[in-house]
């Protein structure tokens, strides 16, 4: 009686093994770009902006004719899955599109902590990998060469807001950091501790919150104990709305605030409502921004005017971020005129891509250094680029209410 | 149920799946390598949860607390310096002492109260791994030292590694099903009450039962974090590894030995198929497919298999 | 400092109330998890969201509509769905309320997207200065409100026909229904009650938490601690967790660092299962 | 006559309910008792402590000889005590071999299911279940399902068996089979205390009765004065749980 259960076991497992064998498709004509993105789950607003830039980039490339290489024209096919925001599947996915679907080359998935992990299957089977949205100095320490991060160091995001608050008034001295427990935002948090210390000033608060943690009255009305002069926080844009918001209901004030990830996000603006007045924060690409480029957009003005048409909305930095990994995969293609990877790999090492994202250039552990994030404040509802000096569009103020 | 021809089916299952492992690892590619890893991944933590949860009818959700725990023991044993191969051995130790420890406190808790206090236990332990920053590195995550073999090699060695956990898992719940441990165990999922009036030891055979689904989840944990070299809290405590071998355990049947085995064949592959076609709607899928099966198919497929064969339990009665 | 923490806890329990109170309903009536109360909530927020800016409608005035819109559907969901395993063990019934919300959050997720929205009441509606502390108004209506919503629920059971049905079937399914009680009936009203309460508390709190399909298992974790603290299915219990939740957080935090506050909640969640099974005030007699 | 079982002031309470209030009572070899007493006297609470499923608030429990109070349930029912439920309590998916089987299982009286099964033959033999050996629990009627929780009783080959209400919901043509079958019990060398409700079971198969009232002892001697005596009649009349027929049998 049992061995008819065993007989089954062996037929379905049998089975499964050939149907999973089946799923073997042939290689197709066009250069395949695979991407892991999660779009459901935790970090879905995220997965689908990025996607959004991905497939603005695939749009107009398709309009302009498909990428050139060595005298003819291919068309580009983007891969997506959905990977959950669950990091192990993001790897396991990146395995899948290189192995069975037999991609030419990868975006990373979304962040930090899923790109390191990522990045290892990358390299193992000398895939080159664009990661849209990592910054943690941690993720490129690896020593890979199939690797390359869009984003700067985290430390540059710290490093001049540090410089501007200090300028700006010596009366500051005290700093309060709250930080969600996570690899990004605590690889942050870290860093503007390090630039308040290398400054003189005081850091007399620095605790994290847990994920998903749903009030942060207690930790805020202890900063408000402390009275910092400079409050700093890290998280994503709902933790940085609820932030805010307790902030205001507990009359938390400083002269100077700052969040990442947030505010650079219209949504945050629209969340928060007043009491984004005067909100500091840096990001990587902000629209108000304009370089002229020589990729497919032509400036960073045209690249919003695109994607306004396209999606009826200004384009935050995790969507500018898809279409920018996009034009540098692109560029390289071109450049090296094939769609060889040891070829596109040493393109990408060579950097200098004028993009509508700014002038990106490589450093040795493959994360960009050919730029500076601009400071950005939220003034009257607007975002106004405070620094560096060349772009601004507005001055720096002090006090939040 | 005498001993020989036991041994010989054991014998003639262990060579078929060997045969098969044997084939996927030397036909297969790297991505067919890692479906098979995950699948006996996936039927390690189906078939240890069935033996609380399915014989003794515990609805256990501590399945991803003792995963995670596997993972970060795995982690700081080999931080400590201890070679990979001793570190899964001494957690599968830790796992057992925590279990056996854990089933004393919550096992005599019934119904909604066991379920939630086996949920919570994941979320104590994910909170003290994120806050015990010195030795767990937090929500920073843990990394673990590669091993040094070639991509291709340790692709397959996980492989075999989860490989030999399933069939012990699996030879281990054959053995339970066969054994007066398994028929107390069934026992006590009927009537928990009736079972000690008559003598039976109730209380060592869920412990048994629990200790021993514990052993596996967290033998699952270590081999995994080596696997992925890389672990933080939100992904090894994820309470979808405890719901995802309820799932399998369901679909493929409960309480019964080869039940979770297809369970597990089948979840994966519908999982497989849901987000090769289903980019933004997989989850959904998934969801109706659970409400369906839940609705019109809750003896599993195992049941639809077995229909008209003589059974000498759990025949239709409800 | 310490007074300022006391009233932080003391408005974040009131709507922690409100979080739990259709879960408690579902769980004490139909002896049921509701993994779908999170999803419920999140439903609740996005009318809020979209009845304020699309007719300018406050969250409070919203409350009602939300009740009533998640009533009809929830109904019809009890009745046809999940009455079909009412009687079965808890893993089957909670696998379906799974299978079920993972259809839903999917749904809202396609339909909705996953940005994060808020309501933002405009003018914004202040901060009260009671003795020094520091009382944000929205908070503290939306605390009423969550209050006002336990204790219509508390009224419902107790004086009309349809309450203490509900009471009867809970006391007794087998004999309610020997009393011509129609069980299934009362247990559909119970669910489809317990739905509008949960859309009326994602009403209420939509003017202060990001809304997004993401939020809703914070939501569902919430409604366990607090089910358990305060005792299964008893409502006046639901009332006494949400605070006790609220204060034991706030002072964790303050304490041990805001990262412990979830681990202290969780620490006597489980210490409580272990020694006072029936939560700090519930009823005698589990299983 | 030694005492197999000896209760000494014990008592239990819940919340502030004594439902057993200082008994002290012994319980000798071979004999077969009946215990009554009105609805909520302490009959069931009685039977409960001393097998296990409560503990007791006070008192003691001794059991051929040994003190057994605090012990857990499994343990007392190795040591000899078996029990029927006055609610049924079968494995309603296993059949009834397997049923009895597991008493002989459980009491360790064979160490694999199959010699057990082997051994079950006998008291489904001797409860007259052997023909539906095959038949799955949950299937059986109420009379069988009684028979069978004695027959799984039975099994764990005990020394002292408390039959709870065995009779109840029963035709008269069952009951004489159940007395004529607790007859062939007492006659294997078992004790039985007999819980019941039914009078002319008490007097056709007890020489010896208790009476509890309130948790307390109310009476304690032979069958026809203990059933004579007034204050049991009271006991009974004031509780109104007896229908008059029943009543009438007492008087």
């Amino acid at each position: 009686m049992r061995s008819k259960g065993l007989g089954v076991v062996a037929f379905v497992v049998a089975a499964a093994v050939s149907v999973i064998a089946a799923f073997n498709p042939g290689l197709a004509q066009t250069i395949k770009v695979g991407a892991p993105l999660p779009l459901t789950g935790p970090l879905s607003p995220e997965g689908t902006k990025l996607r959004q830039g991905y497939e603005l980039w695939l749009e107009e490339l398709n309009k302009a004719g498909g990428i050139r290489t060595a005298g003819s024209r291919a068309n580009v096919e983007l891969v997506f899955y959905d990977y959950q925001s669950n990091t192990p599947r993001a790897v396991q996915l990146a395995e899948k599109l290189i192995v069975d679907d037999k991609v030419d080359f990868l975006f990373s998935p979304f962040g930090s902590g899923a790109a390191k992990a990522a990045s290892v299957v990358a390299e193992k089977y000398g895939v080159p990998m664009l990661a849209s949205t990592a910054s943690s100095a941690e993720v490129f320490d690896q020593g890979y060469k199939n690797l390359f991060g869009l984003y700067t160091d985290n430390s540059t995001l710290s490093e001049p807001i540090a410089d501007l608050v200090t300028k700006k008034s010596p009366d500051i001295r005290r700093v309060a950091i709250l930080a969600r427990n996570d690899l990004y935002p605590m690889s942050l948090a870290n860093e503007f501790e390090k630039s308040a210390k290398a400054r003189g000033l005081q850091v007399v608060f620095f605790e994290k919150y847990a994920i998903g943690t749903m009030d942060h009255s207690a930790a805020l009305t202890q900063i408000q104990g402390v009275r910092p002069d400079w409050i700093v926080v890290t998280g994503y844009i709902n933790d940085l709305i609820l932030a805010r918001k307790q902030m205001g209901d507990l009359r938390l004030t400083a002269p100077v605030v700052t969040m990442i990830n947030g505010p650079a996000y219209n949504e945050w603006i629209e969340a928060t409502g007043a009491l984004s007045e005067n909100i500091t924060t840096a990001s990587w690409f902000h629209p108000v921004l304009n370089y002229q480029s020589k990729d497919l957009f032509g400036s960073t003005q045209n690249f919003v005017r695109l994607f306004k048409d396209k999606y009826g909305s200004e384009p935050d930095f995790t969507q500018a971020s898809g279409a920018a990994v996009g034009v540098i995969l692109q560029q390289a293609i071109e450049r090296a005129g094939s769609t060889d990877r040891d070829a596109v790999r040493a393109e990408l090492g060579k950097g200098n891509f004028e993009t509508f994202f700014g002038l990106i250039s490589f450093g040795p552990t493959g994360m960009a250094n050919s730029y500076v994030p601009p400071v950005y404040q939220i003034q009257d509802r607007q975002v106004k680029v405070i620094y560096p000096e060349a772009v601004k569009t507005g001055e720096f103020r002090l006090g939040v209410r | 149920m005498s001993g020989r021809p036991a041994v010989v089916q054991d014998a003639a299952i262990a060579l078929i799946a060997v045969t098969a492992v044997a084939a996927v690892a030397v036909l297969g590619d790297n991505y067919v390598v890692r479906l098979a890893t995950t699948l006996f991944l996936y039927a390690s933590l189906a078939l240890s949860w069935n033996l609380i949860g399915g014989y003794a009818g515990y609805p256990s959700f501590a399945t991803a607390a003792f995963f995670g725990l596997g993972a970060y023991a795995n982690g700081v044993l080999q931080a400590a310096g201890l070679p990979f191969a001793v570190a899964w051995i001494g957690v599968a130790g830790i796992a057992a002492v925590c279990g056996a420890l854990l089933g004393f406190c919550i096992l005599h808790l019934r119904g909604h109260y066991f379920a939630i206090a086996s949920l919570v236990v994941g979320d104590v332990l994910r909170e003290i791994v994120n806050s015990w920053t010195s030795l767990t590195g937090g929500g920073m995550g843990m990394n673990l030292p590669l091993i040094a073999f070639s991509a291709d090699m340790q692709a397959r060695f996980f492989m075999g590694g989860f490989f030999g956990l399933a069939l012990a898992a699996f030879l281990v719940a054959r053995l339970i099903d066969r054994r007066p441990l398994g028929f107390t165990l069934r026992c006590i999922e009927q009537n928990d009450t009736a079972a000690a009036m008559l003598g039976a030891d109730t209380r060592f055979a869920k412990s048994a039962a629990f200790t021993i689904a514990c052993i596996f989840a967290g033998a699952a944990g270590a081999i995994y974090a080596s696997w992925v070299s890389y672990i933080d809290p939100t992904d090894v405590f994820d309470v979808l590894y405890s719901v995802k071998p309820i799932i399998m355990a369901l679909l493929g049947g409960i309480g019964t030995v080869t039940g979770p085995v297809i369970g597990a064949v089948v979840f994966l592959g519908l999982e497989e198929l849901f987000w090769r076609n289903f980019l933004e709607t997989h989850e959904g899928v998934l969801g109706l497919l659970v409400v369906l099966l839940v609705l019109f198919l809750p003896d599993g497929i195992h049941r639809l298999l077995t229909i008209g064969r003589h059974r000498t339990w759990r025949a239709a009665a409800s | 400092m310490l007074a300022q923490i006391f009233v932080n806890g003391l408005l974040l329990g009131a709507l922690y109330s409100a979080i739990a109170l259709g879960f408690s309903l579902v769980w004490g009536v139909l002896n049921i998890i509701n993994i779908l109360h999170g999803s419920l909530i999140v439903l609740g927020a996005y009318l809020a969201f979209f009845l304020n800016a699309w007719f300018g409608i406050s969250p409070f005035a919203a409350a009602p509509v939300a009740a009533m819109v998640l009533f009809i559907p929830a109904f019809l969901l009890q009745l046809g769905v999940i009455n079909r395993v009412l009687a079965k063990p808890v893993l089957i019934t909670l696998t379906l309320t799974f299978g079920l919300n993972l259809m839903l959050n999917n749904a809202m997720l396609t339909v909705f997207r996953a940005d994060y929205r808020k309501v933002v009441l405009d003018p914004p509606l202040g901060v009260l200065d009671i003795a020094g502390l520091a009382v944000p108004v929205d908070r503290l209506a939306a605390g009423a409100g969550a209050i006002c919503l336990v204790a219509l629920v508390w009224l419902l059971t107790r004086t009309t026909q349809i309450g203490r049905a509900i009471v009867a079937v809970r006391m007794d399914r087998d004999a309610a229904a020997l009393m011509g009680i129609p069980v299934a009936t009362v247990y559909a009203l119970t669910f489809a009650l317990a739905a509008a309460v949960a859309g009326a508390a994602g009403a209420l709190l939509s003017a202060i938490f990001p809304i997004s399909p993401v939020a809703s298992a914070g939501y569902l974790g919430k409604a366990f601690v607090i089910c358990v603290l305060g005792g299964l299915g008893s409502i006046p219990g639901v009332v006494a967790g949400g605070f006790g939740l609220g204060i034991i957080e706030s002072y964790g935090a303050l304490w041990l660092g805001p990262e412990h506050a979830g681990t202290v909640a969780f620490v006597l969640l489980l210490l409580l299962l272990l020694f006072r099974p029936n939560g700090l005030f519930g009823r005698k007699g589990f299983e | 006559m030694t005492p197999i079982l000896e209760l000494r002031n014990l008592s239990r309470h819940f919340g502030g309910v004594n439902a057993l209030d200082g008994v002290t009572l012994s319980v000798g070899e071979n004999e077969v008792v009946g215990l009554i007493g009105p609805n909520g006297a302490g009959k069931t609470t009685l039977v409960n402590v001393v097998t296990g499923v409560h503990a007791p608030s006070g008192g003691e429990v001794h059991f051929c000889g040994e003190r057994i109070d605090g012990l857990r349930s499994d343990r007392i029912a190795r040591r000899g005590i078996a029990r029927t439920f006055q609610i049924v309590q079968p494995f309603p998916r296993l059949t009834v071999l397997d049923n009895v089987a597991a008493g002989i299982l459980f009491s360790r009286r064979a160490s694999s299911l199959s010699r057990a099964r082997d051994l079950a033959a006998e008291y489904l033999a001797f409860t007259g279940l052997y023909e539906a050996c095959n038949q799955v629990a949950a299937t059986l009627t109420l009379a069988g399902r009684k028979r069978l929780e004695l027959a799984k009783s039975l099994a764990t080959d005990p020394k002292l068996l408390f039959l709870d209400e065995v009779n109840a919901g029963l035709n008269t043509a069952e009951i004489d089979a159940a007395l004529e079958l607790i007859g062939r019990i007492a006659a294997r060398g078992i004790t039985i205390v007999l819980i019941e409700h039914v009078m002319k079971v008490v007097r056709r198969a007890c020489r010896r009765v208790i009476v509890l009232h309130q948790g307390k002892v109310l009476a304690d001697g032979p069958t026809g004065s203990v059933l004579a005596d007034r204050r049991v009649v009271d006991a009974y009349l004031g509780a109104r749980a007896v229908p008059p027929a029943q009543v009438g049998a007492i008087a």
